[in-house]
């Protein structure tokens, strides 16, 4: 029961509750945060470089433990999980970081199947909706590519697909478009909207992208000094 | 696409693996070929055991050619004796020649020699052989050992103890080096595994891909090395051929099963110190982690 | 800011680098221990023969005490002879006594025999005893070397030879495994290299940087191996001193002024060995670059 | 005279002639490109992902030499210059990467004053003046910070103030505000312009940011297709 979390509408995917996080003793990047999202929303985080953004959405994928407060994703409060738990919980969680983290010794097509192959499916259920994934960023051509060959907006959409691949009930985005031309940056935000409508994914984008979120009607987190606003919007 | 062999996880083919698979192949052939040489230490100075244990010289102080021949014939029959051989005193006088020249007073009386053979693992004998002897009347003295033998037999101990010391080094050389190995390898490839985490692989995924490289690199090294270890002993063993019997002093590397084993073991020992090393590090690498 | 001490721009204390000491210590250690025995099997050789080919036992055919000890005066005169001793006729007596028991009849001619002790680096001695001695009537025999002295030196030799084998192979290791690592530390700093190099670095900085790391690390690496042989040989030193005098056919490592210079020789050898490796592999790389 | 190349006035700082280049056999990422960037100017590059952008770059900086044409760096030809003769030129060019390349185990300090350690010069003479520049990009706080602990945009900061440390005759930025929040781009950017003006900085800038390249002046190139285009004033 506890180690398969199953998903229930009537409560937040994330959650955050009185979460204060710093590195060094005596700092504060975050101060006292309190936040929820609900199953299905799509969000922005924005804030100054340094802010603290990257620092929340590892708290939110459990890449980090928060020094005070509590972090529950699905549910399951990252503090006290198992490692067990910790592992089924990350295999719904899609994430894009904010320097792409490719292993440079697979294939593009290699690097977006991740996912799917640490779990021990085999190759043959996957490998179409991988290939068509990675023409649907713009990477038909480059599948077979390693990604020290590719250009800094190739691996960029590598790691969306990546984080895209197994259709996973939260998406996690750092900064996914900075290296993108705006044309291409749309059509990537684009399709993480397909799945959060059809999908009911929940989707965090942080980025310093203004016209990004200023096409879009989605609600905007601010981030400064330790303190999380609603710029625009209600979240969840 | 279709029929594409799929890129292990883990980085192949890199400089630092070359270098520790060298590494772990030098070792192995050093151990491997030392545990030989330990091996055939000991065989010699078994055998030297058994020789000098074997051997006993009885000189009989009183009596002729005759009681020489009678006494022989008698302990050949005690239990746990093999052969008892008279000497005539022609060959006792040859080897007086050079004190005494050639020609000897036929009334001088000279002791009689037996060698005496023992069956291996009789023990006590020397007591029984007085006793019996004794008993029949004869007047003997009994040379049990050659000192020069004990000498030898010594040393060969203390070679059989710096090889078995050497061997222990060396394994103990090449757990480290392993051990280490891994655990730079792991540092190294901290972002791989940081990243088949995230991506929601368990930890048991992620040791297994360290145990089952480490286990085949330490079955090839290994491997590697002991064969060239089985080249070294050959060698080895034909330049002792090729000097002939006079290096009886030497232990002699014969190829036999034992051999085989020794070379066997090797590469399954190396495989197994590396797999279980990768476990352990990885193990406690991942709880670290997060 | 001020006083700070500037990181080097190598990165350091890496855990490959921690496992590559620990390889080119061990080895070092062996190689070291390798030398000295190698060293002392040479000296062992050397004493065999000069004792063998030093002592010369000469058997005097006809005369007495007193024809022994005015030859024995005679020899002790001839330039390269460092001693000649006559034995007595108890001496020989006492010799005789397990064959012939205790009471020779006084008239019986016995061989004297005189040990004589040559200088060392004199050679033709034998023919020119023979001359002196039946120059001056005496009818002499020489006994220049006994047989299973010989079988030691050989013996030794077929050792010696393994030992130089070994070193031979050891060293041949050590300079793969530090050529070889320090390839793969650059090639894992392929990064630094090129971010350097884009910064206005010049080739020479770049190598200095490498050259200087390795030949610290070779150098300390195999200080510390060198440090264990030592200790190492000393434990040889004193187990063979356990075993007393009678372990005589074993090389004895004794320290000397030669063990200080071989284990002074392999940190600096290590050390030289690993910065050429450098040198070269920077190098290259560096072409290959752009 | 050739193994220390002076800067004249008269020829141009970069120069590209018929300059054909790619990487597999047969694909050509440029096609016969030919620019030329007179000292002191100020050009913008831009183009979709993948066009190729990079790539002319690092032609530009002699980390790659052409398949065809010839480039001119300085009035110096990459292709036939000794390897003595490209270090003199290196120092003389500053360089921010789409990547960052910073080192990881160096400070955030170190790492700005990488270029003049490697010229041999003593520390204290430029000491003060790698600070200075460093609370200029807003790291007064984070100078002995190693890069991992920097966020995103820290670590871009970190990379515009190595490159412009040794007051280079010509700047190329590779996306160099991609990271950063519009408030830090604008400041960054504004810190090359003083540069340019001030020093006559040659300065070449690839980005992606339609604000950045829309509020400034300068003129344009798009990289499309293998072909170099203007597409707002004159180059040079
Ligand atoms: N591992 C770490 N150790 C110490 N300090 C850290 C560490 N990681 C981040 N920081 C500091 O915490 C603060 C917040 O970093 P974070 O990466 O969360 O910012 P960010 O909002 O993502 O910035 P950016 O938009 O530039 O990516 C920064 O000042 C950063 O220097
Ligand atoms: N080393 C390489 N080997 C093979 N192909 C490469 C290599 N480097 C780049 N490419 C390819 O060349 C093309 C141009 O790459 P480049 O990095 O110059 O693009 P870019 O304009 O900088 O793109 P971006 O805006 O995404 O950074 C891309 O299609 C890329 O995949
Ligand atoms: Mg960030
Ligand atoms: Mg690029």
């Amino acid at each position: 029961m506890i180690t398969e979390p199953r998903f229930s509408d009537d409560q937040p995917a994330i959650r955050m509750a009185k979460v204060n996080h710093g590195y060094i003793k005596g700092d504060h990047v975050l101060g006292d945060v309190n936040m929820e999202l609900n199953p299905g929303s799509f969000t922005f985080l924005t804030g100054p470089s340094g802010s603290g953004k990257t620092t929340l959405l590892q708290l939110l994928y459990a890449a980090q433990l928060p020094r005070n407060g509590k972090v529950s994703i699905f549910g399951i409060d990252t503090s006290t999980a198992t490692r067990k738990m910790l592992t089924s919980v990350r295999r719904r969680i899609g994430v894009v970081y904010q320097d792409f983290r490719l292993l440079d010794h697979l294939s593009a097509y290699e690097n977006a199947a991740l996912p799917l192959r640490v779990t021990g499916r085999p190759e043959r259920e996957y490998r179409d909706d991988v290939m068509e994934l990675l023409h649907w960023v713009g990477l038909g051509e480059r599948v077979q590519a390693k990604p020290t060959t590719l250009s800094g907006g190739e691996q960029q959409r590598v790691a969306i697909a990546r984080a895209l691949v197994n259709k996973p009930d939260l998406l996690i985005a750092d900064e996914p478009t900075g290296n993108v031309d705006p044309e291409m940056g749309e059509r990537l935000i684009r399709l993480i909207l397909e799945l959060n409508r059809r999908l009911s994914t929940t989707v965090l984008i942080a980025t310093h992208d203004k016209s990004l979120v200023e096409r879009l009607e989605a609600p905007i987190l601010r981030l400064e000094n330790g303190m999380l606003m609603h710029e625009r919007g209600r979240i969840g | 696409m279709a029929e594409a062999r799929r890129t292990p996880l883990l980085p192949r083919e890199d400089a630092r693996e070359a270098a520790l698979f060298f590494v772990v192949a030098a070792l192995c052939f050093l151990a491997a070929l030392t545990g030989l040489a330990t091996r055939a230490a000991y065989g010699a100075a078994e055998t030297w055991a058994g020789q000098v244990q074997g051997e006993i010289t009885i000189r009989l102080l009183e009596g002729g050619d005759t009681a020489a021949t009678s006494l022989a014939t008698m302990l050949e029959e005690l239990p746990g004796i093999q052969s008892a051989i008279a000497e005539s005193r022609e060959e006792t006088e040859d080897l007086l020649t050079p004190w005494l020249g050639e020609n000897l007073p036929e009334d001088l009386p000279v002791s009689r020699y037996i060698a005496v053979q023992l069956e291996s693992g009789a023990t006590e004998m020397p007591a029984a052989i007085s006793e019996a002897a004794e008993g029949a009347g004869f007047q003997i003295s009994l040379e049990e050992h050659q000192s020069w033998a004990r000498d030898v037999e010594r040393s060969l101990g203390l070679m059989r103890l710096t090889g078995m010391v050497a061997l222990i080094l060396l394994v103990t050389i090449v757990l480290s080096v392993i051990a280490f190995a891994t655990h730079a390898a792991l540092l190294a490839r901290k972002d791989v595994v940081n990243v088949l985490h995230t991506c929601g692989a368990s930890d048991r995924f992620i040791s297994r891909l360290f145990e089952h490289r480490f286990f085949s690199l330490g079955l090839k090294a290994g491997g590697i090395g002991a064969l060239f270890a089985l080249l070294g002993a050959m060698l080895l063993f034909f330049a002792a051929k090729q000097s002939g019997d006079r290096s009886w002093l030497l232990p002699q590397m014969s190829p036999d099963i034992g051999t085989f084993l020794v070379l066997l073991a090797t590469p399954l020992f190396a495989a197994i110190v590396a797999m279980v090393a990768a476990r352990l590090t990885v193990t406690r690498a991942l709880g670290e982690l997060s």
